[in-house]
This record gives C-alpha cells, sequence and structure tokens, in this order.
C-alpha cells in the first residue's frame, strides 16, 4: 500500500523516453543545422530551469541572479577557448602577441595571473562547475545562516547580478568588457564553428542534459527532494523537526548554479561567445519565466517550456518584432495569474485526465490525484 | 558543586528569563524547574507570555537575557535544529504539517534519521522506517489515510498529524500549545486519549484553556501573568489562589 | 502621439516597404542630386548564372539583402534611425532600377539590443535567406558578436557606426569612421584654434570611448605635447554626474572631451548646464553627440558644444539637401538625421555600386572590388572605399544650436585616410 | 590625491560634494517613497516601478509640447501642472493595475514580482510603440535652470533645489497620510490585520487599491522630476529599479524614517566615493557594501524588533 521509491518512477521514464525521441530523433531529423543549433542554444537555459525547479520550484528559494552563474561557467569555457584562439601564430599583428585580442586593446601586455591556469583544459571544465557552485555556496551561506529568505533573497541576487555586470563591463582589460570574450574557434584543435561540431556538440549537449534531468530526479524523489517542498510551506515546522533548514537551502541554491554553469559553458561551446548581456537582470528573469511556463514544479515543463518560449520568442520577434515583448510580458501575467501549474498543470487538468478517460474508460490510475508526487506522471505525458 | 547538582536533577531548568521586543517585556525575569516524566501544564490569560515561553525554549525567539538548561545543555546558545536533536519536541498552535505531502511523507521527514543535507540524498526508505511510521499513523488514528495528501485531512487530523510528527521524534520534553483548540467535541475526548497515552515516560509541558482537560492531566500547574509567575502548584492550589482568581479565573 | 515614425522601423519589410509608398515616390520625387548616380535600366540585366555563383538569394528581378538592427531594448534609441536611413536608400536604388538589374527586397530582422540574437539573426539573415548582403549592427559588441558569423558563412556586412578600430575584415565595409578619423582633426583644430593646452577625457564604460580616449590622450601627450588632466568612465546607463562635474570645475580644463552615449548622455548635459558651467565659454568636445541625440538631450542643454563628425544634417551641399529632403517626407518633417544615420545611408549605395562594378553578387567579388569604389552622391560629399574596407572622409566639427542643428564650424581640406591599425597610437 | 588642490578649494569641493550627495539623495528618496509604500506597506514587488516613473516623464513630455504649442505665455510654469498630471495618470494607471493584476496576488509576493515584470514589458513597449524609440527632450522654463553663485567656485543647481524643496514636500505629504490620516491608519490597519481590519468595517479592497494608486502616483511625480536630470526614453525605467530596490530594502521595507534614512546613507556614500574612484567602481562598491551590509542585517536598518 505504501509506495517504494523505486531508482526511477515509471512515470519519469516515459516522460525521458519521449523526450530523447523528440531530442534525439524528431528535431534532428526534421531541422536544418542551423535551426538545430538554436535548439541547442535554448537547451542551454534547460539547465537553469531545470536548476530553477529544484529551488524555486521545490524549494521556494526564488534566485533572480541565475544568469550569474549561467555568466561564470559560460566565462570560464570561454577563457579556455579564447587562450586556445589566442595563439602567438593567431594574433601576430597584436603589440603582445598570444594574448587575447581585448587585453592588447586595453594595453595589457601579460597574461593575467587568473587567466593562465585556464591554458589547461581540464582546469577549465572543472572551474566550470566549481567557480559558480562556489560562489553560490559562499552567497548562500552568508543569506541562508542569515535567513535572509523569500524577497529579501530575491532582490539581493538580482543586485548580484547588476554588481557582476557592471564589474566585468568595468574591468573589460580583463574581461571583454560588454562585447564578450568573442571569436572562440577550437577545442583542443576541434574547429567548434563547422556545421559537423555543431551537430556533434548538440548531442553531447543532450546527454548533459539527461544526466542533468537524471541527478534532477534523484535529488527531487530523495527524502532531501520532500524536506525542501516541506520547507517551502512550512520553514519551522522543518526546523523544528530537526532539520539545518539553511543548509538544505544552500544545497539547493548550489545545486541550481551548478546546473546552470554547465548550461552556460555549453551555450559557449554552442554560440562561440559569451557576454555580460547573460550575467545581468534582464536574462536572470527571463530564465525564470522559462520554469514557469513548464511548470515550476516540473524538471521535464522546465525543458518544454524553455523551448516554447524560445520558439515563439525566435519565430514572433522575425516576424513582428513589436509584438513580442507585449506577447512575454503577456505570458509572465498570464503563467502567474491563470495557469500557476504552467505546462504541466495544463496536461495535468486538462489533457490527462481526457486521455486517461480514454485509454482507460472506467477509473484513472493511482495517484492521478492532483499533488505534487504524481508530478511525474504529469511530466511523462507531457512529454508525449 | 551544587549548581551541577541543580541541573541534573531537573530536566528543565529556566532561570531568570527575560526577553523585550522593542522595550515591552513579554517574559519577564521567569524562573521554574520541570522534572522528570512531569507533565506541567501553562496556563494564563491572553498575551501572558505563554507562546513566547515555549518560543523561548525551542529557539524560535532569542533571549535578551536568562538561562534555560535542558539536561545541562543551554538552549539559549543553540539553534532550533540543535535544540530538537537534544531531545525538545514542539507543536504549535494552528497545525503545522505540509499541505503538499502525503501523511506517509510528513510522517517520514520527522523520522529522526537522515537529517543532515547528505543524510537525507541517502536516506532509504527501508522497514524500519516503514513500521514505525504505520505504528505511530495507528496511534493517531491516521492509519487508513497513509497516502492522502495532508491538505485533505480536517483540522482535528491536522492536529494530531502534527501530534505524530512529534512522536515519531520520540522527544524527551513535549512542547504542546494549545492542542485541542478548535476541535469538536468527539476529536476532543480522542486527543485527550491519545494525549494520556503520549505522555507516558516523558515530561511535558502544555498550553491549553481547556480547564477540564487541564485538570485531567496536570501534575503542576503554572500561571503566567504579563510576562511572570502568577502562582504555580497543583490545580488545586492554584485554584484557589486568589492572585489567580482575580485575574484569570475571576472572568 | 508619435512624434516620429519610429513604429514603421520594426515592422518586417520583406518584399516591398511598409510605410506609405506615397510618402516614398514623393521623397523621389525631391531628388534632383539622384542625377548624379549613374543609372541602370531593366533591360541591361544579366543573367542570374553570371551574377550569382554561390547561391545566394538572387533570381532574374530580384536580389535578397538583410536588415539588422535593434528595434527593441536600449539600443532602439540609436538604431532607429539607420534602420530608416538604410530603407529609404533601397527605396530610391529601387526607384532607379535597382541592382544589375534586379529589385532590392529586404528582410529585415531585430537584434532586440541583444549581442547573441544580433549573432543569431545574422546566422538566419546568412544561412536560410542567403542575403547577398547584409546592413547592420550599431554598437561595437553586436559587430563583435556577429563578425566570426559573417566571415564564417562569407556574408557582406555594411556597418555604419562611428567606432574604435582595431579591427578589418574581407567581409565587412565600415561606412562610419574609424576613430583616428573623429580624433586626430578635431583634437588638432581645438588646440590650434582654441589654444587648448589641458584636456579632461569622459567617456561611458565601454571599449569605443575607452579605445577612443586612449587614443587621444596618446595625441595630446604625444603629439600635441598638451596636458591631459582627468580621465573618468561611467557606467552605461548612469544618471550621476554631479561628482565629475564638480571635479571638471576644480580642474578647470580648457576642454572636456565627452564620449557618453546612450541615455547618459541627457542627464550629462543636462546636469552640466544646471551646475553652470556655460558651453559658450567652457569648450566642450564630443564625438559621440550627433543630432539624432540632441533631439533627446534639448538642444538648450548643450548649445555651444563642438563635435566632431563626418556630417551634419545642416551640410549645404546638392546632394545634402535632396537626401535630407527625401529622408523628411518617408519618415516624417521632425526627424533629424545624425552622422550614423547618414553612413547607414551610404551602406546599400555603395554595396550597388560595388555590385556593378564587380559585375557580381558574389561576396567575393564584393570584397575584392570594394576598394576604390566612390560614392559621389553622398550626403557627406564624396567617400570611397579604402583597400582596408573603410571610407576615405572628411572630419568636420560642428557647433550646437539651440535648435539642435551643428553648425559647420571646420572641415578638413582633403579626405583623411582611415587607419583601423594606428601606429604609435596603440 | 589633495596635493594639486588649495584648501579653499577643499572646502569649496566638500560643499559642492556635499550638495551633489542631497540631490542624489532627494533623488533616491523620489525614487523610493513610492515603492516603499507598495512594498514596505502592502508587501507587493511592484518590478514595474521605473515604468511608473517613465510615463510621469511622458506625461511631462506631453504637457510640455501643448503648452509650448497653445499656451506659450504660461510655459514657465507648465511644470507643475505636469507633476499633477504625471501624478494623476500614474495614479489611475497605478489603480487599474491593481484592479486587474495584484489584489489577485496578496498571498503570493513572488509571484507579483514576476507579473509586475511582465507588466513592465508590457508598458515599455507600448511607450515605444506610442511615442517611439528614441528619446524625447524634456524642455525646461528658463527659470528653472542654471545655478546660483554663492562664492567663485561654489555654485548650486536651481533644479537640484527644485528637486530638494520637492522631496521635502512629498515626504510630509506622504508622511501626514500614513501616519496621521485616518485613511492612514485604516492602511496601516490592513497591513497588520487584514482580516480584523476588514470586519471593524474597513473596506480593504479599497484601502489597497488607493495605496497601490498612490504609490504609483508618487512614482509618475518622481518621473516627472526626473526629466530635469535624466532621459525620458521607453527603456529609462529599468536603470532605476535595482537602486530602487535596495534603498527600500536597506532602510528596512516597512519603515518611511527608514527609506529615507537609507536613501541618505546610500546616496552619500556613492557620491563621496563617485569623486575618488571611477564612477563603474563607485556604484559596485556601494552595491557590494549594502548587500554585504543586509547579510549581516537582513531586517534592514531600521526595523522594529517583533514577535515573529
Amino acid at each position: 500500500m505504501i509506495k517504494t521509491p523505486r531508482f526511477l518512477k515509471r512515470g519519469d521514464l516515459m516522460a525521458m523516453v519521449a523526450l530523447a525521441v523528440l531530442l534525439v530523433v524528431i528535431l534532428p531529423m526534421t531541422l536544418d543545422v542551423f535551426r538545430l543549433n538554436l535548439v541547442a542554444k535554448y537547451l542551454t537555459y534547460a539547465f537553469v530551469a531545470i536548476g530553477l525547479v529544484l529551488c524555486w520550484g521545490m524549494g521556494g528559494i526564488l534566485s533572480l541572479g541565475q544568469g550569474v552563474f549561467f555568466g561564470l561557467g559560460g566565462y570560464c569555457m570561454a577563457m579556455f577557448l579564447k587562450l586556445e584562439a589566442s595563439s602567438v601564430a593567431n594574433t601576430k599583428i597584436q603589440s603582445t602577441p598570444g594574448i587575447p585580442d581585448f587585453m592588447d586593446w586595453n594595453q595589457i601586455t601579460q597574461l593575467p595571473l587568473f587567466w593562465q591556469p585556464f591554458h589547461s583544459l581540464t582546469f577549465a571544465l572543472i572551474a566550470v562547475v566549481v567557480v559558480p557552485t562556489a560562489f553560490a555556496l559562499l552567497v548562500g551561506t552568508a543569506m541562508f545562516k542569515r535567513r535572509v529568505g523569500g524577497v529579501y533573497f530575491a532582490i539581493i541576487t538580482q543586485a548580484l547580478a547588476a554588481i557582476l555586470t557592471i564589474l566585468i563591463v568595468g574591468q573589460q582589460g580583463y574581461t571583454g568588457g560588454i562585447n564578450g570574450i568573442t571569436d572562440l574557434r577550437t577545442l583542443k584543435g576541434w574547429d567548434i564553428r563547422s556545421d559537423h561540431a555543431k551537430l556533434i556538440l548538440y548531442f553531447v549537449e543532450v546527454a548533459c542534459l539527461f544526466a542533468c534531468i537524471v541527478v534532477a530526479i534523484l535529488i527531487r524523489n530523495s527524502k532531501l527532494g520532500r524536506i525542501l517542498v516541506a520547507m517551502r510551506e512550512k520553514e519551522d515546522r522543518v526546523r523544528f523537526s530537526g532539520y539545518n533548514v539553511a543548509n538544505f537551502k544552500i544545497f539547493a541554491f548550489c545545486a541550481a548554479a551548478a546546473f546552470a554553469s554547465i548550461g552556460g559553458a555549453l551555450f559557449t561551446l554552442e554560440v562561440g561567445f559569451m557576454s555580460p548581456s547573460f550575467v545581468g537582470i534582464v536574462p536572470s528573469i527571463e530564465m525564470v519565466i522559462y520554469t514557469a511556463v513548464g511548470g515550476r514544479l516540473s524538471i521535464f515543463g522546465a525543458v518544454y517550456g524553455t523551448l516554447l518560449v524560445n520558439f515563439a520568442k525566435t519565430s514572433l520577434s522575425e516576424s513582428f518584432p513589436q509584438l513580442w515583448l507585449f506577447g512575454l510580458g503577456a505570458l509572465f501575467i498570464a503563467v502567474v495569474l491563470a495557469f500557476p501549474n504552467g505546462l504541466a498543470g495544463i496536461w495535468r487538468d486538462y489533457v490527462q485526465v481526457h486521455l486517461v478517460r480514454l485509454i482507460f474508460r472506467r477509473r484513472p490510475p493511482p495517484g492521478a490525484v492532483p499533488g505534487w508526487t504524481d508530478d511525474s506522471v504529469a511530466d511523462a505525458a507531457a512529454a508525449e | 558543586m551544587a549548581i551541577g547538582f541543580k541541573q541534573r536533577e531537573f530536566l528543565l531548568a529556566v532561570e531568570g528569563l527575560t526577553v523585550s521586543f522593542d522595550g515591552f517585556k513579554a517574559v519577564n525575569d521567569l524562573s521554574f524547574y520541570v522534572d522528570e516524566n512531569e507533565i506541567r501544564v501553562i496556563i494564563g490569560p491572553n498575551g501572558a507570555g505563554k507562546t513566547t515561553v515555549l518560543d523561548l525554549i525551542c529557539g524560535k525567539t532569542e533571549a535578551t537575557s536568562g538561562s534555560i538548561q535542558f539536561r545541562g545543555k543551554e538552549l539559549t546558545k543553540m539553534n532550533e535544529n540543535e535544540i530538537v536533536l537534544a531531545g525538545v519536541g514542539r507543536k504549535f498552535q494552528t497545525p503545522s504539517i505540509y499541505d503538499d505531502l502525503t501523511v506517509f511523507e510528513n510522517l517520514e521527514i520527522s523520522y529522526p534519521r537522515g537529517r543532515t543535507v547528505w543524510g537525507a540524498l541517502a536516506f532509504k526508505r527501508d522497514a524500519a522506517v516503514r513500521e514505525r511510521v504505520e505504528a505511530v499513523a495507528e496511534m493517531i488514528f491516521l492509519k487508513d489515510r497513509l497516502d492522502t495528501s495532508a491538505e485533505l485531512l480536517s483540522h482535528g487530523q491536522k492536529q494530531w498529524l502534527e501530534i505524530g510528527m512529534l512522536l515519531i521524534q520520540d522527544p524527551d520534553l513535549l512542547m504542546l500549545d494549545e492542542p485541542v483548540a478548535g476541535m469538536s467535541v468527539s476529536e476532543r475526548v480522542k486527543t485527550a486519549e491519545l494525549l494520556h497515552r503520549i505522555i507516558k515516560d516523558r515530561s511535558v509541558l502544555v498550553i491549553e484553556h481547556d480547564m477540564k482537560f487541564v485538570e485531567d492531566i496536570a501534575h503542576k500547574v503554572t500561571v503566567l501573568h504579563q510576562g511572570q509567575i502568577l502562582s504555580e502548584g497543583s490545580m488545586e492550589k492554584v485554584k484557589s489562589d486568589p492572585k489567580v482568581i482575580e485575574v484569570y479565573l475571576g472572568h | 502621439m508619435s512624434h516620429r515614425n519610429g513604429d514603421n522601423s520594426g515592422r518586417r519589410g520583406s518584399g516591398w516597404l511598409t510605410p506609405s509608398r506615397r510618402n516614398i515616390l514623393a521623397g523621389i520625387a525631391a531628388l534632383p542630386a539622384m542625377s548624379l548616380i549613374p543609372r541602370t535600366s531593366f533591360a541591361e540585366a544579366p543573367a542570374t548564372s553570371v551574377v550569382n555563383t554561390t547561391g545566394l538569394a538572387v533570381t532574374d528581378t530580384e536580389v535578397t539583402v538583410g536588415i539588422l538592427h535593434s528595434v527593441t531594448g536600449t539600443m532602439a534609441i540609436s538604431e532607429t534611425g539607420s534602420v530608416e536611413a538604410e530603407k529609404l536608400a533601397i527605396a530610391q536604388i529601387n526607384e532607379q532600377g535597382g541592382v544589375l538589374g534586379r529589385k532590392i527586397k529586404f528582410i529585415q530582422e531585430d537584434g532586440a539590443s541583444d549581442w547573441p540574437t544580433f549573432a543569431e539573426k545574422a546566422k538566419k539573415l546568412l544561412v536560410n535567406d542567403k542575403c547577398a548582403s547584409v546592413m547592420g549592427c550599431w554598437t561595437s559588441a553586436s559587430r563583435k558578436a556577429v563578425l566570426p558569423v559573417f566571415e564564417q558563412y562569407n556574408g557582406m556586412l555594411y556597418y555604419p557606426t562611428f567606432y574604435e578600430g582595431l579591427e578589418q575584415s574581407k567581409n565587412v565595409i565600415y561606412t562610419g569612421q574609424e576613430a583616428t578619423q573623429q580624433i586626430i582633426a578635431g583634437l588638432d583644430w581645438v588646440t590650434k584654434e582654441k589654444g587648448a593646452k589641458t584636456f579632461y577625457l569622459l567617456g561611458s564604460d565601454y571599449i569605443w570611448p575607452r579605445t577612443s580616449n586612449k587614443i587621444a590622450r596618446k595625441h595630446i601627450e604625444n603629439h600635441l605635447k598638451t596636458k591631459v588632466v582627468g580621465e573618468e568612465y561611467f557606467p552605461l546607463g548612469s544618471t550621476q554626474f554631479n561628482s565629475v562635474i564638480n571635479k571638471i570645475k576644480l580642474t578647470k580644463p580648457d576642454v572636456i572631451y565627452a564620449i557618453i552615449v546612450g541615455g547618459s548622455n541627457v542627464a550629462f548635459y543636462k546636469q552640466l548646464k544646471a551646475a553652470g558651467i556655460d558651453l559658450s565659454k567652457q569648450t566642450l568636445l564630443t564625438i559621440s553627440v550627433t543630432e539624432d541625440e540632441i533631439d533627446g538631450i534639448g538642444g538648450e542643454n548643450i548649445a555651444g558644444a563642438y563635435a566632431c563628425m563626418k556630417y551634419f544634417q545642416s551640410l549645404d551641399n546638392p546632394n545634402n539637401k535632396a537626401f535630407v529632403a527625401a529622408f523628411k517626407k518617408m519618415w516624417g518633417e521632425k526627424t533629424v538625421i545624425g552622422d550614423v544615420t547618414q553612413a547607414a545611408y551610404l551602406g546599400p549605395w555603395l554595396w550597388k555600386l560595388t555590385a556593378e562594378k564587380a559585375g557580381s553578387f558574389d561576396i567575393d567579388k564584393i570584397a575584392a572590388a570594394s576598394p576604390g569604389v566612390e560614392f559621389k552622391g553622398a550626403p557627406e560629399g564624396y567617400v570611397r572605399i579604402h583597400e582596408n574596407h573603410h571610407l576615405w572622409s572628411k572630419t568636420r566639427v560642428g557647433r550646437a544650436r539651440p535648435d539642435g542643428q551643428y553648425d559647420l564650424i571646420y572641415e578638413t581640406k582633403d579626405l583623411v585616410e582611415p587607419d583601423p591599425f594606428p601606429k604609435g597610437y596603440q | 590625491m589633495f596635493g594639486d588642490y588649495s584648501v579653499g578649494d577643499l572646502g569649496a569641493i566638500f560643499a559642492m560634494q556635499a550638495f551633489a550627495g542631497l540631490i542624489l539623495f532627494s533623488v533616491f528618496v523620489l525614487m523610493a517613497l513610492g515603492l516603499a509604500i507598495i512594498f514596505g506597506q502592502m508587501g507587493v514587488i511592484n518590478m514595474a516601478h521605473g515604468e511608473f516613473m517613465i510615463l510621469g516623464a511622458y506625461v511631462t513630455w506631453m504637457t510640455k509640447t501643448v503648452f509650448q504649442e497653445y499656451l506659450p505665455s504660461l510655459f514657465a510654469g507648465y511644470f507643475f501642472l505636469a507633476m499633477a498630471l504625471a501624478f494623476v495618470a500614474a495614479g489611475a494607471l497605478g489603480m487599474l493595475v491593481e484592479w486587474t493584476l495584484i489584489r489577485h496576488l496578496y498571498r503570493r509576493p513572488l509571484d507579483t514580482l514576476l507579473a509586475t515584470w511582465g507588466l513592465s514589458l508590457i508598458l515599455q513597449q507600448a511607450y515605444r510603440s506610442i511615442f517611439g524609440a528614441r528619446e524625447v527632450g524634456v524642455e525646461l522654463p528658463e527659470w528653472m535652470m542654471g545655478s546660483k553663485h554663492i562664492t567663485d567656485t561654489i555654485e548650486v543647481q536651481i533644479n537640484g533645489l527644485f528637486v530638494m524643496a520637492l522631496t521635502t514636500l512629498i515626504t510630509c505629504a506622504v508622511a501626514y497620510i500614513i501616519y496621521w490620516s485616518r485613511w492612514g491608519r485604516q492602511v496601516r490597519a490592513v497591513v497588520q490585520n487584514r482580516v480584523m481590519a476588514g470586519a471593524v468595517g474597513i473596506n480593504t479592497e479599497k484601502v489597497d487599491r488607493y495605496t497601490f494608486g498612490l504609490g504609483c502616483g508618487i512614482a509618475g511625480v518622481a518621473g516627472s522630476a526626473f526629466t530635469m536630470i535624466g532621459s525620458t526614453s521607453p527603456t529609462a525605467g529599468q536603470l532605476y529599479i535595482v537602486d530602487t530596490f535596495l534603498v527600500v530594502v536597506f532602510g528596512g521595507a516597512a519603515s518611511l524614517v527608514g527609506t529615507i534614512a537609507s536613501a541618505f546613507t546610500i546616496s552619500q556614500a556613492r557620491s563621496t566615493l563617485e569623486f575618488f574612484l571611477s564612477g563603474s567602481m563607485a556604484q559596485v562598491l556601494t552595491l557590494l557594501a549594502i548587500v554585504g551590509i543586509l547579510m549581516l542585517r537582513p531586517q534592514g536598518l531600521f526595523t522594529l524588533k517583533v514577535r515573529k
């Protein structure tokens, strides 16, 4: 009678298969390389959205600074690629060959110390995850131990995003300033700009995405996942059940940061540059809307939400650039007012009900009662 | 060492406890002692500082001065969760449960294992957990509702669930804030029965208005008034105290 | 309510033009200067297989180009003028028979003031739409973002903004000035005419103002042998300048050299005026305020300041008169035309002339044929494309009038050679 | 770094810096007051606050245009009418927004954040469609421009004085409304206990609507005043949002005195730092300091200690 959580619930597996079919089979077969690369770009945001499901949807911690982690991850990757692109041979015309072009423009004659380790790919890959996560740990510890939460946390993370943007833009000799780090070409000699590379990178990214989804599902299905939900509802009760609430919040925030950072690094690889425009407030809030549209509790919903909003953005802004902002604004309002559970909620409340009736004719399967636990079922269904 | 001796004698020793909110002293130089296995009821008019005393003991509110010793540990210097680990359990006035989780999950979260982040990640729902949860569920009359979402429970059932969540922690000191408030008559009877069962083998600190209920369970009664002790002793003694009659029972 | 047709610029204009056709025709009728431009008739149209060997979007009657600017977001303020100018140029070229006998059809994309979006849209225009050329970008950051795309997919970008230099690409024609063209002549002039000895350099905090000020400083210190007494940068969008204005009051520089952009400009000049710094007495030289910006700042707040540009709306020559008239006919009487708008207008024309010189739309042939292409109908006068894909053009100094226009004070005698990698200034 | 200046110069520096700091202070207070009312009193996070300010600025610009065309003789005084209109327009829009949007979200503060962000995008695009993407210039009457000579080196900006006077006036008015008027008592009653306030006969819906309207109206006046020192364009409102929120949060959201004190602290810190460092670094350092202090004292500078 009492369900024993398995490694992965059946619903999750179904949803995963459905998503895999979409991402691995349908999209690559129907889209040309250009559109597929766009999908790859959108999917990098899905990493952030999945992190936000853990942190915001489940844990109730709204971070308006996810761009910081996305950006830090992306910058770590970009620093490695830029160093590779700035070989002495490639930068002969500079006054100091062998350093990134923007440093040369800013009269820097020597590679700064913190850039040095990024000659190593291993170091860069580790830094991609470790630097943003460590930063999240620092910020999270400082805030949650002092019980800063809710609205205040949101505003402070927003301020952090603003600070980091100003800092990156202001220190352009070291960071490339507002232009960002551009013109990235090769990864260990492999041209990442070719169509072939884009295709391979796409599949690498999908693999990473699934790895993150599995990790997120494991977290959600563990007791920790239930504690996060419990904490969102009755923080004091959790505290008086003997848990150190701050530590769980820090964990959720760090996990979200780690996911975002992986997305950022992949973004750099897919798009070929990184700029402070991802670190700021606007992209950070936009990333929240992807999660909200997908359904803030649904891991798979986050992926679909991201894809949907970005598809809408690209197609609407191609034909009606002015309408797009109205559309995006309306989306924010609608998802808050009318569909707080987003796509996953719509699926569960409207589509799934009919499907279930159609298939089972008699009774709904166990677990179709509204509630977050059968969210995975909704996910599975949403995927089909 | 005389003080050390005293600490071992009492389960809970509150001494000179004071808290002031912006000049207003909600609790003023309060001292009282609770023995092992004692059931102590705190009564007093509204605003007497009863709930604040519980808040202070469980760490929700920081004391301005004074000390709270629990088994020789100074609680005023500890975090809420450390206080829980030391063996103090607290039930809130309004039922504080997790609406979005099932009854089973509510109880499971309170199961005293896997309370660190990594512990919670590695936590396995094994036979021991299930047995314990089922046993407690039976005690709180919710055995057949384990898979129900907690938000669908009645008010009384929610109160029981929260009591169950405390039971599963197996605290040495159980603090209950108005456990029967807002219950129907039949629920009240059942709750009294439940409380009688669970207060064995542990000390209990109860805030309650229902005098019949108080008389029924209390070993000793403390009457609070304006953050200070007005009277303390057996129910009989307190009832006949003229000061008490004046400020509390009198109206 | 609309005081200008800002909303027109945003609509996707694939195919023919969106704004009222009557206006365009009227605008073109008012174009005596167009007689200067060689006419091509439809009958002469060479075969598509000849002019297009690389699969660009060229049919027997049409050729597709892209327009890539921000019509939403913060940069829409600046880029609107460029979009308008490019649409005007395309309309005029089509009226004259198009390019190599083909009408120009344009596809407009919105960069949304976001650099990655620029890269994405650039890629779309090149890969999906196969545009024969793209007029676009405004900020350095957007250009840097699209540059690898243009190089990888071999496209042709006509970039209108004055910029920091340090760049040269086969795939870009820079129709604005690189930094030395805008800076050096102006500094020489202010030193000679105003006897300036001390300079205070100001800028928004990004690459163009910083690089420009670096060149200015080298020129001031090494060539003019005068002194820089202060250098300050402000975050983009900053609106508080009282502190720096106080510093300026104390150091009393002969020249305030200001490269502040966007909304900060408005705050800076308003606060300067409020602080009692009278621009009729205090020399201020800017390279970032065109007539477009004055519209927002308010002419009364900046009157008396000097700007160093290559074009002012008030230039007195037949080309410019016709251009201004046509522009106003198309986009409204109240529109103003700044330096960048004019440079954007050059893009389609230079591309047309180059295609006709090369006899082909192929990117490689356009790139190769570009050096030496001259445009005699340019509103700024005469321009010519240099080997390095920048333009030879004059440097001019104007003085702001209260009505928002500039009076031409000085112009270089000869065209100034573009030098994107200036020796001794790096 | 003071080596180059004489003692008299130094005195003048400090006098003028202090004055610059005061102007910045007034600006911050103006920006933050509306938000402090909405956030502090109602718990609503209005991310569209900047757009309400810009609405005020556009209203000012329209008034200017009308006066220039039709009433040039009265141009000297148009600004006062413009400010009143800005208040009415922004307040009316605010009440409309409260009615359609905010009132459904009082229990979900984080969701008001998202919804009002959506609103801000819509407003920005609406401004762009109506007024064009470019900045509009708001001309001031002659008497409001320029500065007064105090000494040779010290000058006082007239519009700075104007902003200060305006800020003082509005702050007093708000303080009166919130703390002394009958309506203010109702607002505070609703804030403290919505159910109880409703039970004793206060029309809580009406109180909410007017409170939100008041906050937005003040934002409109702030926007109107900002045309004197800043730019008016569809996206200009976004520049202010982070600063404004930090001022309010730093001050302790529920306290008017706190908001004023925090505006004072932040503005003085910023303007002093700006003098010694570059603008960018000054901004980064001030923001970092605020975030740091907020971590140590999350409830803000000035809050009452109450039982939670």
